[in-house]
């Protein structure tokens, strides 16, 4: 066998090159490698504790209030007459944005090179696929009738019956299981090296799994070279892909004519703030993460600068829609639109929620304009937090405002969430947590091969082509 | 049986120059690397081909007709009107084969991925478990009987560090 | 693989398949089953419908109805389109007496009473056993020569039923016989008999009136003869003449005031007085069609001497007046909140006045005949006081009670409870457990009117002989007996002379025969036919005979006018103490509370203020500002008799020193549905009977709003009652009609 | 451990394949009825027509079976020695209706009118089958959806796809 | 072989026909005289009565659950003494362009020949996108299964099915009707004529106010007054083409007496 190789990183070339790791320590190629794998092969009593309360719940406040409104019915919800959707659609469109910046953001940053995406990548697509799937449950949560729920999947059947593909939701169903597919192989196919590597240093039943998993990948350089120009391919496919899908799911609403609803601004609207949610999420996580697995030296505050300002910009994009959708509703000045405007932003209770939400939403991310607040933990972790709110309350306050003032005023009627509405949503923050404890576990989720991309080709001579 | 000779390098130009060395020679080599080492070759072993951008165009025009035709077809096999549009209408079927293009897009990118980089394979082949870690590999196979030493020589005389002489090593013992 | 682990797999598999296979057996639906008829009833093909004419009980208006039958079951209950009542509509209640029919909470046999009165402790027996008790009392009392203690107590019968009941009561010995309900309209009839000479309510033409002017009558939901009068409504407005014009007197916007044109909230108590100054303006200015005898008694009620009292402007009275008199044909109708008041045949006897000054009596106001002899009795020696006296001076030995809900209806200042607990023996013939009926020491629940035999005379009627019959659509649900056959089981157990009278084998028989009497009496009827059989099958068919309209007319006699009083109605409590007037009203669900144990009804949303399921006080925004009140904050309604607790309504179309309360609600029995909702307003009134009808004055308190109190919620269906220029409900002026219609557009 | 796995996985298989089994294969056909009533010797051998019995099926969305009363009608004088028929008397002598089991069972949010098909012409035989062979009758037809549907194309039925002409 | 082509290239074509029936067999609309509408809710009960409507008792109609698939809505203008108090009955509109049709992914929404807006219960998923789209809030969801305690339920219409929990449902013309009046009209070999046809609504009316008819038919009451001056549509603006008429109620100037 080979005698362990330190590469010298600390000389030449690489010291000049701006890297994302703090400078002083060094990293090898085979620390990455064991830092790495120890996240998933090292788990202590904390990280058992999580996820059994993660897993508990989800049980408890996902499963058990859903099996119960099935055998009751839908009832058991808040929802009424003129607003049916009410918070399984916020969580819905919430989770759905949350999955937006995973790996739009990865697909985008990998075409432009930019190298910080390297270390984030890999748990904020692992992000966007939990948080679809946690999005796609709602789906069925918020069905009526959830046992036929294939009935809206293109199948040939003896009914001769297909799919009503006029429906908005057909296009959900469309875009999401395309996104979820692609983002699934994605994520996948960008993770088979790492996979290897963590199969060559495992034993056991998890030798068996990576190794199917990795799909015998030995690193050749033809390997290589289909698998990046597959993934470029699949990089170029996703970025339209998410924008398509957050417009979709804004055209669940914008295609009604409800006022407050039907506005042209929604897919635009709509991609921002999935964006802009999406981001914060990962800032979130991310805090929590680097902390958790101790891999500061992979995420550090390089990257948190880095996502602030993406952060700023999009809390800036974000308020100017907001401010246009708030302005349009104004300008035309009709009963429908005004009566919306005012029950959103001056009546009890949803004033208050407007109003928390322009702060944490348009006021808080101000605070990225300062460098010292984007590479402050603490800062970074109240605004991204602050926004996560923020945008749950903008898709609750779309619906919650929209719909029960539709247009005979006759049927107006508030929307009171009941305990399972609240419980679930509740549930939906267990189940991504435990989705994504899981995957720490049983995933590379930082990224191996990239890592030392980032670090530099070793080379004796130094002057690698780059 | 012809045994194939594996030099494990810890530097990737030296690798490369090995590389190059024996492919002049005319040896059947094969680089391993821990990291995508894609410009890096192409600079030193001349451009490669990507196959795969006409799969994926192909992929994305079928998308596109599988797309319409399930959203035409489907509404004519059972017609039913809805909101006075018509049973053909233009708009909802451009965004389905949108996603569908997408959709059958990446597939056939990743079957032609899986094909081209002969992927999954579960035989045995020869390879070291180092080379994921921080070593770069240059396998040389064919026909090298009598050529040991030669082959053995250019690598040492690159910088390898490791020269084995292997029939296959098993990856996923 | 190894042999052994094959083998086991093939057992797994096999235990796996099989079960599965169980599984599925047991998780398939049970075969249903078909059931044949044992011998197939002739009219009743499966899947088809049966369509029986017959007639609605629920009030007293007598709409005929369909009631859609299939397997022996009543689906649904319609209007007859050829009924002259109600042609072809009919109203919520109507509708809804298929569900008192199916009702879960009826009284499914015979009960006898085990516990304390009142404790609903009661024992199921046997028909046989029931009668036998019944008789045995009725037995007793006659040996002891107590038959005239022997007192019925019922809803207002008509027609043959009536009749039975009638006779029997009579060869029993008993002059004891009262009809009884809350909204009898005595005042109204003793008025028309005063001025006209006919105890009862006169046919208002309302179609081909042009001008009406409503006192208080709330035609659209429950007033008297409401589908009938909708009807006339509909056609009045947009009929085939020039639409007619509707004004509405009445403090508190009734659901008729709604669709009136205008809407005068004179002071309540005040209407009759407004009545006679419109007709004095009327003579005043020479207007009058009939004036002179008039003159004299309408110049003491001067428009301008009025207008303050009334709180109505003086110009108002007169322009009102100018087009009443002006638009022909016209016609005023006195409504519930008129002859409510304590002096309520004043009201009705202005009213009076006022269609003879203008020249409507014989034209819109055509006067009843009973041309068949089986209308509505009205007794004015019947009094509920009466009996209460009579019970309380131990001149009660027996009393059965039917249809009629005195306890219920009846305010508590008349202490009735206290007096039926001195009544030895109660018998109730209810299908229902309501609160009279809980009282009962006996109970032999009657059919309801789908599965009974039976007849009506509609009161007022159309200006036309009309006799319903009601026929049996299905059969009885539970063990109840027809009230008829119920009567005719009784004569013949208690003999004597109610034995001899009464010889019918059933009712269904007593009923052919009565109308066989009619048919041999009545010329018009047998017009056309060939004998009674025929007759009798196509009456069963109709659903009832009915005659060409009788031009009939009438002068209100100048002597009514001495039952008119100088000032306004008066009101119990004083003013400083009980600021507001209280007005309880007939709820258009569940009028006198009959209503309220249909969940149909429940859940019916008040037409005025989309309130469900409960009671709530109707108060005026500004008033309920002066109050400190917000909609839906609980407020004691406190009289000087009593005090409810309803939530608050914020009602624009009240005056701000009245409030209304809708009767119906407050059960504490009557069934799931009703027992334990809202609030009663009639427990707080005083018990002002008018001495010369018999009636309890509604209308005749002042109470005073207090926060506080205990009840349900509140729960309406609107969310908001402003249109916000969305253009929902749209209009064209009356001018603007007028000239569509001008250029026949 | 890895044993354990695959039997769980060949067992759970064999228990859906068992329970789809029962449920698609084993539809009960042909239920045991209360009397063995034999279409075979009714509309077979005694050459009985349909609506002999069934009298709703021109008049009503029901054909009807045929009350206690219609069978006693002959039965009363034949072959009442039968223990079969003896057993449909002593329903009669009690007053109670033969339970019989529904073979053809449609959902309640069907609408299929006998009224319809009979008065288009359409033979009873083509949903039920040769009842003339039934000693005891099966069921033919699927009566799914998919089943209705291509007929109603085949015969051009109008407006034969509308949801609403079959359903409520 | 030129004939087959031409069907097919026709058949094509009306695919792309807007609404695509080119005729339909007939338009069912429904006049409603707002002048003649006292607001007696007669009709409601009518509605329950024939469509098997479930009552969902106090606390569910706090959630604003109630079923009625007809509703009187009710607007007040003024303030004391000057108080309007406007009525109109609102029930599914049967909207020619209903936004409700397109937002349904299953099809359990649809336009049929007869220019209904048809619900097919067992067909729908409950994803509520309908009643979310639709502008007149006249779709009812079935939150619960209900049950109605016995002996209620043998009131139930057996011509209306029972719907289960978790589907949308709403008012249908009393479809059963039309369906039992073209039976009997086929048993007799005619058309269904007008007037053969009244929903449950339209029958009870005490003051006539509702009309039944086809619209197609040039001399059906509902045409004649479909042309009345008075003609208007509700919010016709949103141009969901809906298949009530409503005639404008007539109100007065004002009090003509201080004139």
């Amino acid at each position: 066998m080979a005698t362990h190789h330190t590469s010298d990183y600390q000389t030449g070339e690489l010291k000049s090159r701006d890297l994302s790791y703090p400078s002083g320590g060094g990293i090898s190629y085979k620390e990455v490698n064991e830092d790495v794998v120890r996240t998933m092969t090292q788990t202590g009593k904390w990280y058992y504790l999580a996820l059994a309360g993660a897993v508990s719940g989800f049980l408890a406040f996902w499963i058990l209030p859903w099996a119960y409104q099935i055998y009751k019915g839908q009832g058991v919800s808040g929802l009424n007459t003129p607003d049916f959707w009410g918070i399984y659609l916020t969580n819905f469109v919430f989770w759905i944005g949350i999955s937006h910046s995973g790996t739009l953001l990865s697909a985008i940053l990998f075409i432009t090179k930019t190298p910080w995406r390297r270390s984030i990548y890999r748990s904020a697509e692992a992000m966007t696929f939990f948080s679809v799937a946690t999005a796609a449950v709602f789906i069925f949560v918020h069905m009526g009738r959830p046992w036929n729920f294939y009935w809206t999947m293109p199948y040939p059947n003896q009914r001769q019956l297909w799919l009503n593909f006029q429906s908005p939701l057909m296009f959900d169903v469309f875009a999401i299981s395309t996104y979820a597919t692609s983002s699934m192989i994605f994520l996948y196919f960008g993770s088979i090296p790492d996979l290897a590597a963590v199969r060559d240093r495992v034993t056991g039943w998890r030798k068996q799994v990576y190794s199917a998993l990795a799909l015998g990948w030995r690193g050749t350089d033809s390997e290589w070279h289909w698998l990046f120009k597959a993934y470029t391919f699949f990089a170029v496919f996703i970025i339209p892909l998410a924008v398509s899908v957050h417009s979709i799911v804004s055209w669940d609403f914008a295609l009604s004519k409800v006022p407050g609803l039907a506005k042209t601004i929604f897919a635009p609207y709509f991609v921002v703030g999935a964006i802009y949610s999406g981001s914060a999420g990962i800032v979130t996580l991310m805090v929590i993460f680097r902390k958790a697995m101790k891999i500061e030296k992979y995420i550090t505050l390089n990257h948190f600068d880095k996502l602030g300002m993406l952060l700023l910009v999009m809390s800036l994009l974000w308020s100017y829609i907001n401010v246009v959708e708030v302005f349009t509703g104004w300008y035309a000045n009709t009963s429908a639109e005004n009566e919306t405007l005012i029950y959103r932003m001056f009546t009890t209770p949803y004033a208050y929620m407007f109003w928390l939400m322009i702060f944490t939403n348009t006021i808080l991310p101000l605070l990225f304009i300062f460098k010292k607040c984007r590479t402050s933990i603490l800062a970074c972790v109240v605004v991204s937090l602050g926004i996560n709110v923020g945008m749950w309350l903008e898709r609750y306050l779309i619906l919650t405002t929209s719909l029960p003032r539709k247009f005979l005023p006759y049927m107006w009627h508030d929307y009171i969430p009941s305990w399972v509405e609240i419980s679930m949503t509740l549930g939906s923050f267990c189940f991504f947590a435990m989705l994504f404890l899981l995957f720490v576990k049983l995933w590379p989720s930082v990224s191996i091969y990239e890592v030392k991309e980032d670090i530099g080709i070793p080379m004796r001579k130094g002057g690698g082509h780059h | 049986m012809d045994k194939a000779v594996l030099g494990l390098f810890t530097y990737a130009d030296e690798l490369l120059d090995a590389a190059k060395r024996l492919e002049g020679s005319g040896y059947d080599i094969t680089i391993f690397s821990p990291i995508p080492l894609g410009h890096e070759i192409e600079h030193k072993l001349g451009p490669r081909k990507n196959h795969i951008k006409y799969f994926t165009f192909i992929g994305s025009v079928a998308g596109l007709f599988f797309g319409l035709l399930l959203t035409l077809g489907t509404a004519a096999m059972y017609v039913l009107p809805r909101g006075g549009r018509p049973i053909w209408s233009i708009t909802p079927t451009l965004l389905m084969s949108y996603e569908t293009t997408i959709l059958i897009g990446v597939f056939f990118t990743l079957a032609s991925f899986l094909f081209f980089s002969k992927l999954p394979s579960f035989s045995r082949k020869i390879y070291d478990p180092v080379i994921n870690v921080d070593s770069f590999g240059l396998l040389i196979d064919g026909n090298l009987r009598g050529k040991y030493d030669e082959v053995e020589r250019i690598l040492r005389d690159h910088g390898a560090n490791e020269i084995k002489r292997v029939e296959e090593t098993e990856y996923n013992s | 693989m190894k042999r052994r682990d094959f083998l086991k797999f093939i057992g797994i598999g096999g235990v796996g398949a099989g079960a599965g296979f169980v599984l599925g057996k047991v998780s398939k639906p049970p075969g249903a089953k078909l059931i044949p008829y044992l011998i197939p009833p002739e009219d009743i093909v499966p899947g088809v419908a049966t369509w029986y004419a017959s007639a609605c009980t629920q009030c007293g208006a007598g709409c005929g109805t369909l009631v859609r039958v299939m397997e022996g079951r009543a689906k649904k209950i319609e209007g007859n389109p050829a009924h002259p009542v109600n042609r072809g509509g009919l109203c919520a209640m109507g509708q809804s007496s298929v569900q008192a029919l199916y009702n879960p909470d009826r009284i499914t046999k015979p009960l006898k009473r085990k516990g304390p009165r009142g404790s609903g402790d009661y024992t199921e027996i046997t028909w046989d056993e029931a009668l036998k008790t019944l008789a045995e009392n009725l037995t007793e009392l006659k040996s002891k020569g107590n038959s005239d203690k022997l007192h019925l107590l019922t809803s207002p019968l008509s027609g043959t039923l009536d009749k039975l009941v009638r006779e029997f009561v009579s060869a029993f010995g008993s002059t004891n016989y009262s009809h009884y309900g809350l909204f009898q309209r005595k005042n109204l009839a003793f008025a028309n008999l005063s001025a006209m000479g006919t105890a009862s309510v006169p046919h208002y033409d309302i179609e081909n009136t042009k001008y009406l002017l409503s006192f208080g009558a709330d035609f659209s939901s429950t007033w008297v003869s409401p589908v009938n009068y909708s009807n006339g409504y509909g056609k009045m407005r947009q009929g085939a003449g020039e639409r007619g014009k509707l004004v509405q007197v009445e403090p508190r916007l009734s659901l008729t005031g709604a669709n009136a044109d205008e809407w005068v909230p004179a002071k309540p108590g005040t209407e009759a007085l407004l009545a006679l100054a419109i007709a004095n303006t009327i003579v005043e200015k020479g207007l009058a069609k009939d004036g002179g005898a008039w003159r004299g008694v309408l110049s003491r009620y001067k428009a301008k001497d009025v207008a303050s009292i009334c709180d109505v402007s003086v110009e108002r009275i007169e322009a009102i007046a100018v087009e009443f008199a002006h638009t022909r044909p016209s016609l005023a109708i006195a409504g519930d909140s008129v002859s409510s008041y304590e002096n309520g045949i004043a009201g009705a006897i202005a009213v009076n006045i006022l269609n003879q000054v203008a020249g409507n009596i014989g034209v819109t106001v055509i006067p009843n005949g009973d041309d068949l002899g089986g209308g509505r009795r009205v007794d004015f020696s019947k009094k509920i006081s009466t009996l209460i006296a009579a019970a309380n001076a131990d001149k009660v030995k027996a009393l059965i009670v039917y249809g009629a809900n005195p306890v219920f209806t009846t305010p508590k200042a008349a202490k009735l409870e206290d007096a039926l607990s001195k009544v030895p023996f109660i018998a109730s013939f209810s299908s229902f457990m309501d609160e009279t009926t809980a009282q009962a020491d006996l109970i032999l629940p009657a059919h309801t009117s789908l599965e009974d035999w039976g007849d009506d005379f509609p009161d007022p009627g159309v200006g036309a002989p009309v006799a319903s019959i009601i026929q049996p659509a299905v059969g009885p649900v539970f063990e109840t007996k027809s009230l008829g056959d119920i009567f005719i089981e009784l004569a013949k157990a208690v003999g004597g002379n109610a034995a001899g009278k009464i010889t019918a084998p059933n009712f269904a028989e007593y009923l052919k025969s009565s109308w066989k009497e009619l048919y041999s009496r009545n010329r018009e009827m047998a017009a056309g036919t060939l004998g009674f059989e025929d007759f009798w099958n196509k009456t069963l068919q109709n659903g009832g005979w009915w005659g060409p309209p009788r031009k009939r007319t009438a002068t209100v006699s100048a002597r009514a006018s001495e039952h008119l009083t100088g000032g306004p109605a008066r009101f119990e409590g004083e003013e400083g103490q009980y600021p507001f007037y209280l007005i309880p009203y007939a709820q258009t669900a569940y009028m006198d509370g009959r209503g309220a144990n249909l969940p149909w009804l429940q859940e019916l949303p008040d037409p005025m203020t989309s309130v469900v399921w409960g009671t709530w006080v109707e108060i005026n925004p500004k008033t309920a500002e002066k109050l400190g009140l917000k909609e839906g904050d609980m407020v004691n309604v406190e009289s000087p008799f009593g005090k409810i607790s309803a939530p608050v309504y914020l009602y624009p179309g009240i005056r701000p020193d009245t409030v209304a309360v809708p009767i119906g609600q407050g059960h504490s029995h009557y069934g799931r549905y009703a027992k334990g909702r809202g609030a009663n307003p009639i427990e707080i009134l005083p018990y002002n009977e008018d001495p010369r009808s018999g009636e309890a004055a509604l209308n005749s308190t002042r109470v005073r709003i207090t926060r506080g109190g205990s009840g349900e919620r509140m729960v309406k269906m609107e969310g908001s009652t402003k249109e916000l220029g969305r253009g929902i409900v749209q209009t064209v002026s009356t001018s603007e009609f007028k000239r569509m219609k001008k250029e026949g557009v | 451990m890895k044993k354990l796995i695959l039997y769980a996985v060949v067992g759970g298989i064999a228990f859906i394949i068992g329970y789809f089994v029962n449920y698609q294969l084993f539809s009960d056909r042909a239920p045991v009825q209360p009397i063995n009533f034999s279409h075979k010797i009714h509309a077979g051998d005694n050459q009985i027509q349909c609506q002999y019995c069934h009298i709703y099926a021109e008049r009503s969305r029901v054909s009807g079976v045929p009350n206690v009363k219609r069978c006693m009608g002959c039965h009363q004088i034949i072959k009442t020695d039968s223990p079969e028929i003896q057993k449909v008397a002593s329903y009669w002598d009690k007053k109670e209706p033969i339970p019989w089991v529904k073979v053809y069972n449609l959902p309640d949010h069907v609408y299929f009118p006998h009224k319809r098909h009979v008065r288009a012409g359409l033979d009873c035989k083509n949903c039920h089958g040769d009842v003339a062979t039934m000693a005891r009758i099966e069921k033919v037809s699927s009566l799914q959806m998919g089943w209705c549907l291509s007929c109603h194309s085949k015969k051009e039925v109008k407006n034969g796809s509308d949801c609403w002409t079959c359903h409520k | 072989m030129s004939g087959f082509f031409e069907r097919i290239a026709g058949k094509l074509k009306s695919y792309r026909e807007p609404g695509y029936y080119t005729k339909l067999d007939h338009k069912w609309t429904m006049v409603i005289d707002l002048d003649k509408c006292n607001g007696c809710e007669a009709c409601v009960v009518s509605c329950y009565a024939e469509n098997n409507l479930p009552v969902v008792g106090k606390e569910e109609c706090e959630k604003s659950r109630a079923f009625s698939w007809l509703r009187i809505e009710r607007y007040v203008e003024g303030e004391y003494p000057d108080v309007k108090v406007k009525f109109i009955p609102v029930m599914c509109q049967h909207c020619m362009k209903a936004p409700c049709e397109t937002g349904c992914p299953v099809y359990a929404t649809y336009h049929n020949q007869d220019g209904l807006n048809v619900q097919v219960y067992n067909r729908c998923v409950g994803t509520f996108t309908c009643a979310t789209y639709c502008t007149y809030d006249v779709r009812r969801f079935n939150w619960f299964t209900y049950k109605w305690p016995k002996p209620l339920e043998a009131q139930l219409n057996p011509d209306v099915s029972v719907r289960e929990m978790g589907v949308m449902e709403k008012c249908t013309f009393c479809i059963q009707r039309i369906r039992a009046a073209k039976d009997k009209a086929k048993d007799e070999g005619k058309d269904v004529q007008d007037g053969d046809i009244k929903p449950a609504c339209s029958q009870s009316c005490p003051t006539g106010a509702i009309y039944f008819g086809d619209l197609q038919d040039p001399n059906s009451v509902v045409a004649k007054l479909a042309k009345s001056p008075r003609r208007y549509r509700l919010l016709e603006e949103l141009n969901a083409d809906p298949s009530v008429i409503y005639l404008k109620r007539v109100m007065g100037d004002g009090n003509s007496s201080h004139e």
